[in-house]
């Protein structure tokens, strides 16, 4: 299954981009980040939540979107 | 009375004050408000390791973060005897001394306006995915972090 | 960047959205500010008996007036770590839908200005001889009690 | 002793007048407000605080100044 990955803030100057698609086969969040850790060995210490329909889930989350997002520590206002 | 319908959060660059006096001047009308109370996040020129910050970048996931806006938006309305309400966040560079947040609640009563306007802001700062780019004056930059 | 003379505290009549706008345009040289917190007080067309509230006469016992908004400041100052601090009050008439009061206080944090505007208008409407007459529409009037 | 006495709000309705000189021989404040319940006594059922030198005292004060300040709740704001 192909996944839109995006990326925000400090971790698109990890990952050198704001988002990719990538084929995966899973259907857990964590082994997707497996995947992600492999590509950018550096994404592993990132402080980053995951969001899936606009919303936060733990990796132990079920994929159930076609479109997982990365997200650093918020820095608003 | 009440305006709760959802608005255009975000603004492109920093937040004007005439636009905040134009806002302000739109609630006169409004005459069973007794009490406004206005935050506003202005670019600080931090000092870190001898360079200062000079302008924030700002970007945000825009999907999640009007989402979000929503819900902070509905919970304070539930919460507060609210009026209105109204929140503009900053997109793309603020610079020093620019305001990047304006949020503004008005209500019959000024208790209700301290409490919601706190509530709001340090719900936008927890849990609104907007991100800052702090930018020195040699072009370095280091990633915001609220606390 | 703090400014902790005594200012002139009293306006004549309602405090236009101009002043509050061109009052926050002039913070923007200030660059150590991070935050800024607002309070505006306006005034409500209160339903009475029957009869609606037009304006508000606002008179004050002024030589006391000034000497108390100075002790709220200098105490906001001491207690809280402020950059700046205005307050600016109405005397005379005032009507509905304008602003009597504009408190503003900024710092560098967030947390700062909130607990000290709320501290700075509770003292101002418990300690500051200022007296308001509610005028209605049919030119009668009540003397307003704050709670 | 010539004593100004100032009344603002609700009280100048009940006096008719915002500020009258007295002529009081005492030294204590109550006194001179007993003085003012004679000729104002409507004024004994208002609900005022009484101010010298700019402070609020209590009736009980002594009487140092030859200005005497009445007023009612204040309404700011």
């Amino acid at each position: 299954m192909l996944i839109k990955i995006k990326y925000f803030g400090l971790l698109t100057e990890v990952t050198n981009c704001q988002e990719e698609t990538i084929d995966f086969s899973g259907n857990i969040i964590s082994e997707l980040l497996e995947l992600l850790f492999v590509k950018y060995p550096n994404l592993k210490n990132k402080e980053f939540q995951v969001a899936q329909n606009q919303e936060l889930v733990p990796v132990e989350a079920k994929l159930l979107s076609n479109e997982i997002v990365l997200l650093p520590p918020f820095s608003g206002g | 009375m009440s305006d709760k319908k959802s608005k255009n959060v975000f603004i492109k660059g920093a937040i004007s004050s005439e636009f905040i006096g134009n806002s302000i001047a739109k609630h006169q009308t409004k005459t069973s408000i007794g009490a406004h109370n206005i935050f506003l996040g202005q670019v600080r020129a931090d000092l870190v390791n001898n360079k200062t910050v000079s302008a924030i970048e700002y970007t945000a996931y825009e999907d999640m973060a009007n989402a979000k806006f929503h819900e902070i938006r509905e919970a304070a309305f539930e919460k507060f005897e609210l009026t209105c309400m109204h929140i503009y966040h900053s997109l793309g560079t603020v610079n020093v001394g620019e305001i990047c947040l304006f949020v503004f609640v008005s209500s019959p009563h000024r208790k209700t306006v301290f409490d919601a306007l706190e509530f709001i802001v340090e719900e936008i700062k927890a849990n609104v995915p907007v991100f800052g780019k702090e930018i020195f004056e040699d072009n370095s930059h280091q990633w915001k972090v609220n606390n």
